[in-house]
């Protein structure tokens, strides 16, 4: 426990419910500087629930958060944003009638220079040409930018909701089921996006059910299982089939060598 | 070419307008002249009067008749009167117009407050008012009418506001509907059941405080009066003995009155002026000493509507 | 977020209901009249015509639309079904049931422009009130028609249930009410009106004609205004060329504080029938109390807002 | 499936123009003064007043909510404004910006109901109108205000334009439209009134405030009617305490007609403009051919559904 | 070209245009008896618009489609559904507000027995146990079956869309990424699911990003690009990368075997 990098973000026994369903049963959850955190579970474990609260998206009935060792009360996304958080949702969280350079920059429009910047006039063109740099990079092959969202096909959707976050995160960047639908080139290019955006120094949490993209990128990898965190492994100390049966339950978590163990 | 002569009402639906419409289509028809006829969307609305108005004299209208909604036409009727157009008032007085051929509401109020309190015969009044709905110029010149008429306490003819002496113990809005008028009349008896004098703004609301008050097993104990004097809701009614009396008014009299001073413009040139009374008769079946009225008979020859 | 409403049915009219009893309680206090079962007999006879028309009013709200021209379809039935009878001395069944005829012809008119020329509820009622309204005046001559037969008037009498006098057609608007609870609830056809609200094109996409769904809750619809037709004719034994000018907004307004969304596919109908007795308990309580006519107004509107927060915090609290 | 319209802002407006010519076209056949400057300049006094009022409310159906206060509010607004000049002798200037304040207030209250009490728009605003209507009548006993000083009439007065006389109003009403079309086009907080409506959780969790923006748009529709009760009282030379009561509709009509979904987040002001002037079209129109009022009402029904269908029609033909 | 299994649906030189985008550039399709044929192709490439077009959601420009080699012609789901053809889309088309059980027997009703059925009485609790037992062999643990779905993970919800067509095809089954959001375990029942209903009888349209699930249960392998189908493959003769490369343009059909394509 000694001389690891720095924890970013912590949450201790998280609690949510839905009138009678528990979605979270006292979840914890570490993220440490510059690393990628996979998150994994089977359906309805409470990953997109736990992502959620760390986001300011839904407020927790129990537990506690930290950011750099801070307690923080998030009351709304934008509290997140504020920290420098940003959010890839797995509903994506597009506004449909809307522009793809639009949804890109909503909420941090870019300014015009001079006055009319000043009086609140976004430069449309500029927005233009950096939508259509990031979605480049992105080598989704979206035909026009002033397209709005509600007529993408769903990958194209899914790289707007990407492109966004990793272009805007100061912090923290949380990925819900980025690739799921993605193609096999679109898939990479968000797996080396998030290389990147780790290279840059922000740490990284990804949520997915693609076993081998988590265990190509992922540092280290969170299991979640029945609304709790069930264990933390490393990805280069156990194997894809043993992660998966811890997941499922097949396996319990004492069953796994010690040194599988992310600490 | 043509004359054109232009008639605006408050609305559509209320039978003394549609009547005072027909009335003057048979008059310019008569006398060879185009009408043209608009009508607020409801009543108060001032801003369609006024925008009727320019469009009629856009349409090439020399003489424009009106039942005016609010005082809000004011500037426009003097807009339109330096354009050589001549404004008759219908109805309801409205200043600036060249002429007004109108019964006064608050006579009409007045003729059966003295009725009800002759019918009463020294009883003490104990009063429900189905007046129409708040705001309204004729809902309150007939209202505090009726109560000057009882000799009790109230307004002047240019309130607008509804006076409540103690001897009116509800009051309800009616928006002049029969079905509104019941809705009242049914809480108002909940209110206080020794009521004996219903005043009720037109014959249709009186008709349905009436229903109200028999469904209660009242109605031979109250003495129901109205304003209007159409034929079936009016005469009819007091034939019938559902309302006691109601005041008569003479919207086709005003209609044709303003459409012959329509046709004399065009022809000479010569505004109209002054206020033409077009006359409100008591109608009534017992006849009451001391208050003058009419019988149901004579009333048959000029009452309107079915 | 409003995940519970759509989950617990009877809670949906939880909010409203509790709304309603604080408004009993409050008049209660001012007038000793208001607690009284004469009372309330009445204000559910003053409730039924506005109720009915709610009816209708509900299923189409459901699928995401609007009906302005409810309160005009209904007085065109009755000066439809009144004047038959008195112009052409039909028998009441049968002039009752021109009269509903013309008004399901208008539902229909309606249905048809919304499904098949595929315009806004909102324009297409617009229009229709304009000309229900103009239809209307033209036929009566702007004349209420007074000499109906008497079978016209039954649904109005009222007969003594435990001390209470209650109107017959407060019993049919109740069964109505009731029938139409269970059709939305337990049949394949009244889920489909909440699921063409909720998700037209998850429905379209289920393979659910959704045109077809559409034109029959307006025709539906149509039915109801002339069933309201009926009773208001029986109230007030007239048909009246003026009626339902105030009753488009009332009813909206019934449907909106009974809790069913104008966005479509949430709420529960039993909800509009709450809706509807609160406005009737407003200005019942608000006479008795001898509040003038203006101030009425004033604590009308505050009221509404009032009946719809308390509906939101029970909400709340329900979480 | 409104894609294209959300893609090709022009179009959006392109379909009830093209009613809006059609019926020019027509009308012109009927009356030779139809299609005169004159008259044009005549049709723009008469809507400059809903016009208004419509911006505010276009600004609120496009956040997904409705203003049913919106006339009520503007009433209200015109008699403070002058009575407070006709009572407290006030100048014409301070005058009415006490009135602009009166219906800002109302703005306000209306957005804090929606945003912090979390109400319906349509409950809020039905609340709100009952009780604007309430403030007017009391205040102004019912009476209309017409001792005012001159300069506030100024704005209803006309100016030589190329033959034409065009009220002052008129230029402020358009340059208001072109100044909000620009605004929710090409700026930051426009584009986030449009986001709010075309998805509310979608804004939100792009750390938008929502409820600031819905707040805003209220006061600014206060704004708006406060700007139509100066622009009504110019016209008018009174302040009516009647007034208002048919902006309601006409306003919410002008909005649907130019396109703006009811439903939120599409649409275009400009539309807007032409929607009111459609509806000012029709009435003139038919006023000049001389059909009689009821007829004007059957015939503006019609008139209605037949301009959003073309509406309708020109956008499948764009696809 | 001879002694194949029979053509169940065909598609010839299908154009779909969305003002200046052209999704369908002359598309053509063929799906035989009894087997899996799976879609492929990058973001964009015009999957969904196909599928959209042989299940009727939307009316293709030209082309012409056939089924049991009979020219069709759907204006809606409706027709397509009558014609046995039940598909899962990939935005899920299910209505947020409404149970779980309900979303599955949308259109399709239990009616009680006797007269309450004929006046259209639905079935509340035989819909229920049949949504719990087909939910089960998901082994998706949703917890409650009168839960609306928009309250679903996105896991679940997408089980609800897969159940519900897989109960009721008649004739041909379309799915558009079903597996997309699922999590291991409950992928692999939806594979399961799938071959189970090929076993049937029924054909099965299976589009996917998944290129593990494609080549675990695909008879033959549609590679759709830019619009147009670029090949069809037979996965036991071609390797994955060859197919990736094929889908991505980095290869050209004309490159490949002989042997690898699918007759
Ligand atoms: N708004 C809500 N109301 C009721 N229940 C909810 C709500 N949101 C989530 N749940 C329930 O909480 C549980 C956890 O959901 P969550 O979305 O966190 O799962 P998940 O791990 O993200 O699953 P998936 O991999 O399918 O996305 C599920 O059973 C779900 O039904
Ligand atoms: N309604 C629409 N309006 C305009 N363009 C559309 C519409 N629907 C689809 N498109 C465009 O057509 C192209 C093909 O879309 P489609 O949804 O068929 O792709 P796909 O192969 O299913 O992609 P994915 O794998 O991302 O789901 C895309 O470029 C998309 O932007
Ligand atoms: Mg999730
Ligand atoms: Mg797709």
């Amino acid at each position: 426990m000694s001389a690891q990098p720095q924890i970013v973000m912590q949450a201790k026994g998280l609690i949510k419910r839905y009138g009678q369903v528990t979605a979270l049963d006292g979840a914890d959850f570490e993220l440490r500087a510059g690393e990628i955190l996979a998150v994994i579970g089977d359906n309805g474990a409470g990953k997109s629930s736990l992502i959620k609260c760390l986001s300011g998206a839904t407020i927790p009935d129990e537990g506690e958060i930290q950011l750099d060792g801070k307690v923080i009360h998030f009351k709304s996304p934008l509290d997140a944003r504020h920290a420098g958080i940003e959010t890839v949702y797995q509903d994506l969280a597009v506004a449909p009638a809307m522009t793809i350079a639009e949804n890109l920059f909503l909420g941090r429009e870019l300014r015009r220079s001079g006055l009319l910047g000043l009086l609140g006039f976004i430069d449309k063109k500029k927005m233009l040409e950096e939508s259509i740099s990031r979605m480049n990079d992105l080598k989704v092959g979206i035909r026009s930018m002033t397209q709005a969202v509600e007529t993408l096909s769903g990958g194209q959707r899914q790289c707007v909701a990407v492109g966004r976050a990793a272009a805007f995160a100061q912090h923290v960047v949380i990925m819900d089921e980025p690739t799921a639908a993605l193609g096999v080139k679109e898939g990479n290019m968000v797996l080396e996006l998030i290389r990147r955006v780790r290279d840059k120094g922000l740490p990284v949490v990804l949520i997915s059910h693609n076993m081998p993209h988590v265990f190509e990128v992922a540092d280290r990898i969170h299991i979640a299982r029945l609304g709790k965190r069930a264990a933390v492994v490393d990805p280069k100390k156990i194997s894809m089939s043993d992660t998966v049966a811890v997941m499922t339950g097949a396996k319990s978590v004492s069953d796994l060598p010690e040194e599988a163990l992310a600490h | 070419a043509e004359t054109v002569i232009g008639l605006i009402t408050k609305t559509e639906s209320n039978p003394f307008f549609v009547k005072m419409k027909e009335g003057a289509e048979a008059a310019a028809k008569k006398g060879g002249a185009k009408l043209l006829s608009a009508a607020g969307k409801q009543d108060g609305d001032t801003a369609g009067q006024i925008s009727a108005m320019e469009n009629m004299v856009a349409a090439g209208a020399k003489t424009i008749l009106i039942t005016s909604s609010g005082d809000a036409i004011i500037p426009t009727i003097k807009k339109i009167q330096a354009q050589g157009v001549q404004v008759i008032a219908l109805d309801s007085p409205v200043e600036g117009a060249d002429a007004l051929f109108a019964t006064n509401n608050y006579k009409a109020g007045e003729l059966i407050g003295a009725y009800a309190k002759a019918a009463l015969k020294g009883k003490a009044p104990v009063i429900a008012t189905m007046d129409l709905f708040p705001g309204h110029p004729v809902g309150a010149q007939r209202h505090n009418g009726f109560l000057a008429g009882y000799g009790l306490k109230t307004l002047d003819a240019k309130s607008n506001e509804l006076a409540q002496p103690a001897e009116v113990v509800c009051m309800a809005d009616s928006f002049g509907d029969a079905a509104k008028g019941q809705t009242g009349m049914e809480n108002c008896l909940q209110k206080n059941d020794k009521i004996n004098v219903v005043y009720a703004i037109n014959e249709p609301a009186a008709a349905g405080a009436y229903k109200a008050l028999k469904a209660a097993g009242k109605e031979k104990d109250v003495v129901i009066l109205g304003v209007d004097g159409m034929c079936s809701n009016g005469v009819g009614n007091v034939e019938k003995g559902v309302i006691a009396a109601t005041s008569m008014q003479y919207p086709l009299k005003m209609a044709a009155m303003g459409v012959a001073a329509g046709l004399q413009y065009a022809k000479d040139g010569k505004r109209q002026s002054g206020y033409t009374d077009t006359g409100v008769d008591l109608v009534a079946s017992k006849p009451m000493a001391g208050v003058k009225s009419i019988d149901t008979k004579t009333a048959r020859g000029q009452c309107w509507g079915d | 977020m409003n995940t519970l409403k759509a989950k617990l049915p009877p809670m949906g009219t939880l909010g409203p209901a509790i709304a309603l009893v604080l408004a009993c309680a409050f008049f209660s206090f001012q007038h000793e009249n208001f607690l009284t079962l004469k009372n309330f007999s009445l204000i559910l006879q003053q409730v039924m015509v506005v109720g009915t028309i709610a009816i209708g009013q509900t299923l189409i709200i459901l699928t995401a639309g609007i009906d302005l021209s409810c309160g005009m379809v209904m007085a065109l039935g009755s000066i439809v079904m009144t004047k038959f009878a008195a112009d052409y001395g039909l028998s009441a069944p049968v002039a009752i049931l021109c009269g509903i005829a013309a008004t399901t012809l208008f539902g229909l008119l309606n249905g048809l422009l919304v499904t098949r020329v595929k315009l806004p509820p909102f324009i297409v009622t617009l229009g229709t009130l304009n000309i229900a309204f103009a239809c209307t005046q033209l036929y009566s001559k702007a004349q209420t028609v007074t000499n109906i037969p008497d079978g016209m008037s039954l649904l109005g009498d009222t007969f003594d249930f435990g001390g209470a006098r209650v109107a017959y057609g407060v019993v049919l608007m109740l069964a109505l009410y009731v029938a139409m609870w269970v059709w939305l609830r337990d049949t394949a056809q009244g889920r489909h009106v909440y699921a063409v609200g909720n998700s037209p094109e998850a429905t379209r996409l289920a393979g659910i004609s959704t045109d077809k769904v559409l034109l029959g809750v307006y025709v539906l619809a149509g039915v109801f205004y002339g069933i309201a037709s009926m009773l208001t004719v029986a109230r007030t034994g007239a048909g009246d060329p003026n009626g339902g000018q105030t009753e488009n907004l009332d009813a909206i307004t019934a449907v909106v504080l009974g809790g069913t969304s104008l966005f479509g596919g949430r709420g529960i109908i039993l909800g509009t029938l709450v809706g509807a007795l609160i406005v009737g308990v407003f200005r019942n309580g608000l006479t008795l109390m001898g509040v003038s006519s203006v101030y009425q107004i004033l604590v009308t509107g505050i009221l509404v807002i009032l009946a719809v927060a308390t509906d939101q915090m029970s909400r709340k609290g329900g979480r």
